[in-house]
């Protein structure tokens, strides 16, 4: 008997308690950030992977070789790299990027093809807001209309070249690792 | 070593143990395997870890790979194959160990490998009429995807095989339910089954006389797509097994990867990855936490929990660039270091969290109503434990020690001294409030971890130089990892290519699911939804 | 309504992503004329319906946890008036669909479409759902909600933070905004890009098959 | 004011009699009253939704409906539209009369408790000599549609969820009558303006020690009347999804929405007449100059008020408790509170005999 009317008024005494805990929140400050009311100051923080891209400096270049191990590396075959080959005013044929295309519907941020980049052409921005109606518009060409590759400046070429050097191993390296997927 | 070699002698007379693997090792033939498994049960090896199919192309075959509740840190290994790959058949253990139930039914869905005398040859994963076993290496059968629900037939009726005195294979079949029982259908969408679990449970009234759990509804077959990617980018695919320990899940198989190919990890990576995995396993206990509370209709305790855990997803964002994928361990450390004000982030947060979990006592521990709902409910003793093997937390709970941190101490976890949470187990009845404060007691103890890590960070590198394309050399790889969820597995079988042979997760909760049957059974409605909270598995993870 | 007419609470109408697509859409609607009194009516019961999407509870994956997040305290999608997570698809407008969908599931998800009562609209959230995502080479999951239901606004990811799904429901908004009680739209032809996208998918999908006949 | 709108209605009153015959005129005045009790029940169940929204908000620490229109208030029209303008979806293999006819029996049930009740000094629709006992037993009849919903509508969660309800909503009937009964010893009668009047000088609750216990009990066993958390096993979101109106959409499952809201509002405001003194300023006797302030309080201000205050209160336990379990809802009402109410009521009279 005693047991039960003790039971009852602790049992209460133990329900108030938790009711004073969300009383004490009811008077406290939300914690709600107001995504679109301030959105200039809600920006994810630096490192947040949100969207790959390709860095184009003032004169419209870019830094990709098409040499195509970032769509190697991508587990699931994010990016296209359409390339061709083109023979310069100097008689040399060298390859070119034409298309970069980097399907947001089916990127998994793994970070994997910025970090293999060996020009680190590409990098991860944190812009978010990207829902669309149509999903062929989650497929973005990442090199600009009419950009190029940048070219290495003579003063700089010496401290280029032994950079440059393992990305033309790893370039004949890539379409034999191709091959090798395919069958 | 030297004494389970010894007793591998005795129980295996006249086999040869394998010398250069990781885990004592024995070949078997199929008939063989029962009277080996049941003299090692016998001998205290009661916790069946993990059963992988592998396909070795000229035939089939099983991996057993077994441990010891008593003497913790051994495991053996048992291998067997079977005759053909055309009416490929092996002897069940599910008699033996509990969980072999489920892993059999997994082996058959993903090799055709039948069981003799197992009780319940459904698929598991797959449809009922799916065509063709996927894992095996000829597999090109193209199934599309269907237009109607899964027939109700292929779940109810129990197919199995035993062997008559001639050795000759009959078939036979049972019905799930009786004609007259009550069936109702929880899930696949239903909110209390934490994702997408089909549980068809068998009533009386309020009280729930069986539960069968129905696996599959997002199995997206993820070890065999490991088969046909490289080592890195399995990477991603780990940590969306268990998202909510993915940190951890991609710690383990980094671990597996760096041992193989013999990568030395600098310590600082080692510590920062430890305090990753306990960060991310008090995110996922706070979830567990309010999801547990939310499954009781406290939705209040639920968004407390929430609005806590989004502080260790912003310390996962400015350090790793991800909320819930962090994507931080790489094959030979992380991917960059820590940024500079982390120490002081994460020691802010441990102090808050401190305070967090004593509001949560107050608020939901304590209360009558709570309390009166978990106690008495879904006991799970500790015998039964460790027959399901029911790693982690559940198990714990039940007064099983099995914290891989402590018996098979991995990167920094041997350079913290911490205590293995256990609940009593003299008072400790294993049931649904055991499970409930084990996690939060756990959630204090990692605490502790993380701020002693935290405050002896060394000072090297955080990754080192690893070749561009890792290759394995041939052998089978075993990496255990405590996830948020128990006792998590990366079985690697590489064959010295770029891809690996065969991966298999050992996933700590299917065998959490496996143990909704028992523990449910007798007990009300309402109490199988608390149970299920209390276990706290995550579907993806057991589907894979 | 003007597609440049809408007004979303402090966002501007050029921020949004995909104008071209609600100005295709208006142009489809348009057709065969507005009546001014309709079109009045039309605007009223597309403000209620754009400020109370109440959302199924639907959640197969990763996903499903920042869907989670969505409606816990730090962001809040109650604010917008989504908040009642209704567990019963009768009750409910819109479905998140949060995670990878199996060939498995692919039959529940239809059934449970169907049994949403109009208006009823689909948000294909994180990559899973947009294009089978990471598993989009498993032998078990499907390539993309589209393939089974029709979906209106897609929420790329993996999976995609709280903030980028508000974006995505304002994006929802938006397009609720335009639609017409009386007169259903149909959904608007075919553009080229996704053309383009179907072939990609097809060239895809043979590279596959062939690749499996040669191993 | 309250006197101001009895003035106004008299006016009309006469001016009908003037023009129109006897019997029309009562006709049309009982359209006309129960379309304002229409409106008014309406209305306070919109107010409702957005308050509890908001209340619910800020407890767990969050904002709540704020972008549509000021601080959100327009939230609940948007609702309106919403669901006025949804599917209703027929079903196959159901009992359609008895499944269309649930809700209107659960809003039928709620609205004519709503007409027994007093809104003001002197603002009511009827006013019985057993009003008490006629908000008891119609209050009750909203059971009859949920358990009719759960049966016709043919699917396993929502039956499970209506024997639930059935069960929860008889077993407190009990309580909350015994606890009124308390009231009606102390109060002398069962006509609500007799017991008005009772509280002038003081609220019930300041009269005897057992009417706070009393309160205590009615509180409980109204809120479990109302189906809501923690005592939401009918609906119980995390089991049976959505419980015994599971197959209802659009405007039906609106019904059942708007009458959960306008129960909630019903049982504060009967708690507040027979505990809290109903419209009656709070009177301190011997205190004349407090008693006079109290009073130029207009009195709907002081039921609506109070009203508020027990709402709130039925919140707060909502949005902190989680849900009871089907054997702890029946241990709670048969094992604590009807023992408890019993030997309330007998105290009770005791009380009576000897202090009052």
């Amino acid at each position: 008997m005693k047991k039960y009317f003790t039971d009852i008024f602790s049992g209460i005494w133990n329900l108030l308690k938790g009711m004073k805990i969300t009383g004490k929140v009811l008077v406290s400050p939300a914690v709600t950030e107001c995504y679109p009311e301030k959105r200039d100051e809600l920006q994810p923080k630096e490192r947040f992977r949100a969207e790959l891209t390709m860095p184009h400096n003032e004169n419209n270049e870019h830094k990709c070789t098409a040499c195509g191990i970032c769509a190697m590396n991508c587990p699931n075959q994010t990016i296209t790299v359409n390339k061709s080959k083109i023979t310069d005013e100097n008689g040399k044929s060298k390859i070119v990027l034409d298309q970069y295309l980097y399907d947001l519907g089916s990127c998994i941020f793994c970070g994997l093809c910025s970090r293999v980049c060996p020009q680190g052409a590409i990098e991860f921005t944190n812009n978010f807001e990207h829902a669309v109606y149509t999903r062929s518009k989650l497929i973005k060409q990442l090199n600009k209309p009419g950009s190029k590759k940048v070219e290495v400046a003579k003063p700089v070429a010496p401290a280029a070249k032994p950079a440059s050097a393992p990305a033309q191993q790893e370039k004949e390296a890539a379409p034999k690792q191709e091959n090798e997927n395919n069958q | 070593m030297e004494d389970i070699k010894k007793l591998l002698a005795k129980v295996a007379p006249g086999k040869e143990v394998a010398e250069g693997t990781q885990y004592p090792t024995i070949e078997l033939e199929p008939n063989e395997v029962r009277a080996v498994a049941k003299k090692l049960k016998e001998a205290g090896f009661d916790y069946l870890i993990n059963l992988t199919g592998v396909d070795y192309t000229d035939a089939l075959g099983t991996v057993y790979h077994i441990s010891s509740s008593t003497n913790k840190t051994a495991v053996v290994v048992l291998k067997t194959k079977t005759a053909d790959r055309e009416e490929p058949v092996l002897y069940t253990v599910s008699d033996i160990w509990k969980s072999a139930d489920l892993y059999e039914r997994e082996v058959y869905d993903f090799f055709g490998i039948r069981f003799i005398d197992h009780p319940d040859m459904r698929r598991i994963f797959l449809r009922g009429d799916w065509k063709g076993f996927p894992f095996r290496k000829d597999y090109n059968e193209v199934n599309d995807t269907p237009t109607t629900n899964v027939n109700i037939d292929s779940l109810e009726t129990l197919p199995s095989i035993t062997l008559d005195k001639e050795g000759k294979i009959i078939e036979k079949s049972k019905q799930l339910f009786g004609n007259n029982e009550y069936v109702v259908n929880f899930g696949p969408q239903h909110p209390a089954t934490h994702g997408v679990l089909h549980l068809r449970v068998s009533l009386d009234g309020e009280i729930v006389k069986k539960v069968d759990p129905n696996f599959g509804y997002i199995h997206r077959g993820i070890e065999k797509m490991c088969e046909s990617l490289t080592y890195p980018q399995i990477l991603p695919y780990t940590e969306r097994l268990d998202y909510l320990s993915g940190s951890i899940n991609r710690h383990a198989f980094c671990m597996c990867v760096e041992k193989a190919a013999g990568i030395e990890v600098p310590q600082r990576a080692q510590y920062i990855r430890c305090i990753f995995d306990e960060l991310t396993r008090v995110a996922s206990h706070l979830l567990g936490w309010g999801c547990m509370a939310m499954d009781m209709g406290a939705i209040t305790a639920f968004i407390y929990g929430m609005r806590d855990r989004e502080k260790i997803m912003d310390i996962f964002e400015e350090n790793a660039g991800g909320r819930l994928m962090p994507a931080y361990s790489i094959i030979g450390g992380l991917t960059k270091d820590v940024v500079p004000n982390f120490q002081q982030t994460v020691s802010d947060f441990v102090a808050y969290m401190r305070e967090s979990i004593k509001e949560y006592h107050t608020l939901f521990t304590g209360n009558p109503i709570a309390t009166g709902r978990m106690h008495n409910v879904g006991w799970l003793t500790k015998e039964t434990a460790v027959a399901l093997g029911t790693t982690g937390p559940t198990g714990r709970a039940s007064g099983w020690s099995n914290d891989v941190r402590k018996l098979a101490p991995y990167a920094a976890y041997d350079k913290v001294k911490f205590n293995e949470v256990l609940r009593n187990t003299d008072t400790c009845k294993g049931d649904s409030f055991d499970r409930y404060i084990i996690r939060l007691d756990e959630v204090l103890e990692s605490l502790n971890i993380i701020e002693q890590l935290n405050d002896n960070l060394p000072t090297d590198g955080v990754n080192v130089k690893v070749p561009a394309i890792v290759k394995l050399p041939e052998g089978e790889y075993y990496q255990r990892a405590e996830s948020a969820r128990g006792d998590f597995g990366v079985y690697i079988k590489s064959d010295g290519n770029k891809n690996p042979y065969r991966v298999k997760f050992r996933s700590p909760c299917m065998t959490l699911i496996s143990a909704l049957d028992p523990l449910c059974k007798g007990e009300k409605i309402a109490d199988l939804i608390t149970i299920g909270a209390s276990l706290d598995y995550v579907i993806p993870c057991a589907d894979r | 309504m003007e597609v440049k007419n809408l007004r979303v609470k402090s966002m501007n109408h050029v921020t949004f992503n995909d104008n071209e697509y609600l100005e295709q859409y208006v142009e489809e609607l348009k057709k065969g004329g507005v009546n001014v009194a309709i079109g009045c009516l039309d605007d009223c019961i597309n403000w209620g319906r754009s400020h109370s999407v109440w959302p199924l509870t639907f959640a197969t994956a990763c996903c499903g946890i920042e869907f989670m997040c969505v409606g816990a305290a730090r962001t809040d999608f109650a604010r917008f008036g989504w908040e009642v997570t209704r567990n019963s698809p009768r009750q409910s407008d819109v479905v998140f669909v949060a995670g990878t969908i199996v060939n498995k599931m692919a039959p529940v998800l239809k059934r449970l479409y169907d049994q949403m009562a109009e208006p009823k609209y689909v948000i294909a959230m994180g990559g899973c759902a947009i294009s089978g995502g990471p598993f989009k080479n498993s032998y078990n999951v499907v390539k993309g909600v589209n393939e089974i239901i029709p979906v209106d606004v897609y929420v790329p990811g993996c999976p995609p933070r709280p903030n980028a799904v508000l974006y995505g429901m304002l994006q929802m908004e938006r397009k609720i905004k335009l639609e017409g009680f009386f007169k259903l739209p149909k959904k608007p032809a075919i553009t080229p890009e996704e053309k383009v996208w179907a072939e990609r998918l097809a060239k895809e999908e043979e590279a596959r098959k062939a690749a499996k006949g040669i191993k | 004011m309250s006197l101001e709108l009895i003035d106004g209605i008299n006016k009309i009153h006469t001016l009908l009699t003037d023009n129109i015959e006897a019997t029309w005129v009562s006709l049309i005045e009982y359209v006309l009253v129960g379309l304002g009790f229409l409106t008014l029940y309406a209305l306070i169940a919109l107010f409702l939704i957005i308050f509890e929204r908001k209340i619910c908000a800020y407890f767990q620490c969050r904002l709540g409906p704020n972008r549509v229109g000021p601080w959100g208030i327009f939230q609940v029209i948007a609702d309106m539209v919403k669901i006025l303008t949804k599917e209703i979806i027929p079903l196959k293999h159901n009992d359609k009369l008895l499944y269309y006819a649930a809700p209107f029996i659960v809003i039928m049930g709620s609205l004519l408790t709503f007409g027994g009740l007093q809104f003001a000094e002197g603002v009511y629709g009827v006013d019985f000599n057993v009003g008490v006992f006629y908000l008891l037993a119609v209050s009750s009849i909203s059971i009859i549609g949920v358990m009719l919903a759960g049966w016709s509508s043919n699917n396993k969660y929502s039956l499970i969820g209506a024997m639930r309800s059935g069960a929860q909503v008889i077993s407190f009937e009990l309580s909350a009558c015994l606890s009124m009964m308390a009231i009606v010893i102390l109060g002398g009668s069962m006509n609500l303006s007799a017991l008005m009047a009772a509280q002038e000088d003081a609220w019930f609750i300041f009269q005897s020690p057992f009417t706070w216990v009393a309160l205590v009990i009615y509180l409980i066993a109204a809120h479990a009347e109302t189906n809501r958390g923690p005592f939401d096993l009918p609906e119980a979101e995390s089991e049976l999804t959505a419980g015994y109106h599971v197959e209802y959409s659009g405007i039906t499952f609106g019904f059942f929405y708007v009458a959960e809201y306008c129960n909630l509002f019903i049982n504060a405001a009967i708690g507040t007449l027979v505990f809290l003194g109903g419209w009656q300023a709070l009177h301190i006797p011997g205190c004349e100059g407090f008693n006079a302030v109290m009073d130029a309080i207009p009195s709907y201000i002081w039921m609506f008020g109070k009203t508020l205050v027990l709402i709130f209160l039925s919140l707060w336990v909502r949005w902190t408790f989680p849900r009871l379990r089907i054997d702890q809802l029946l241990h709670l009402e048969w094992k604590i509170m009807l023992p408890f109410s019993l030997a309330n009521i007998l105290l009770m009279a005791i009380w009576v005999i000897y202090f009052k």
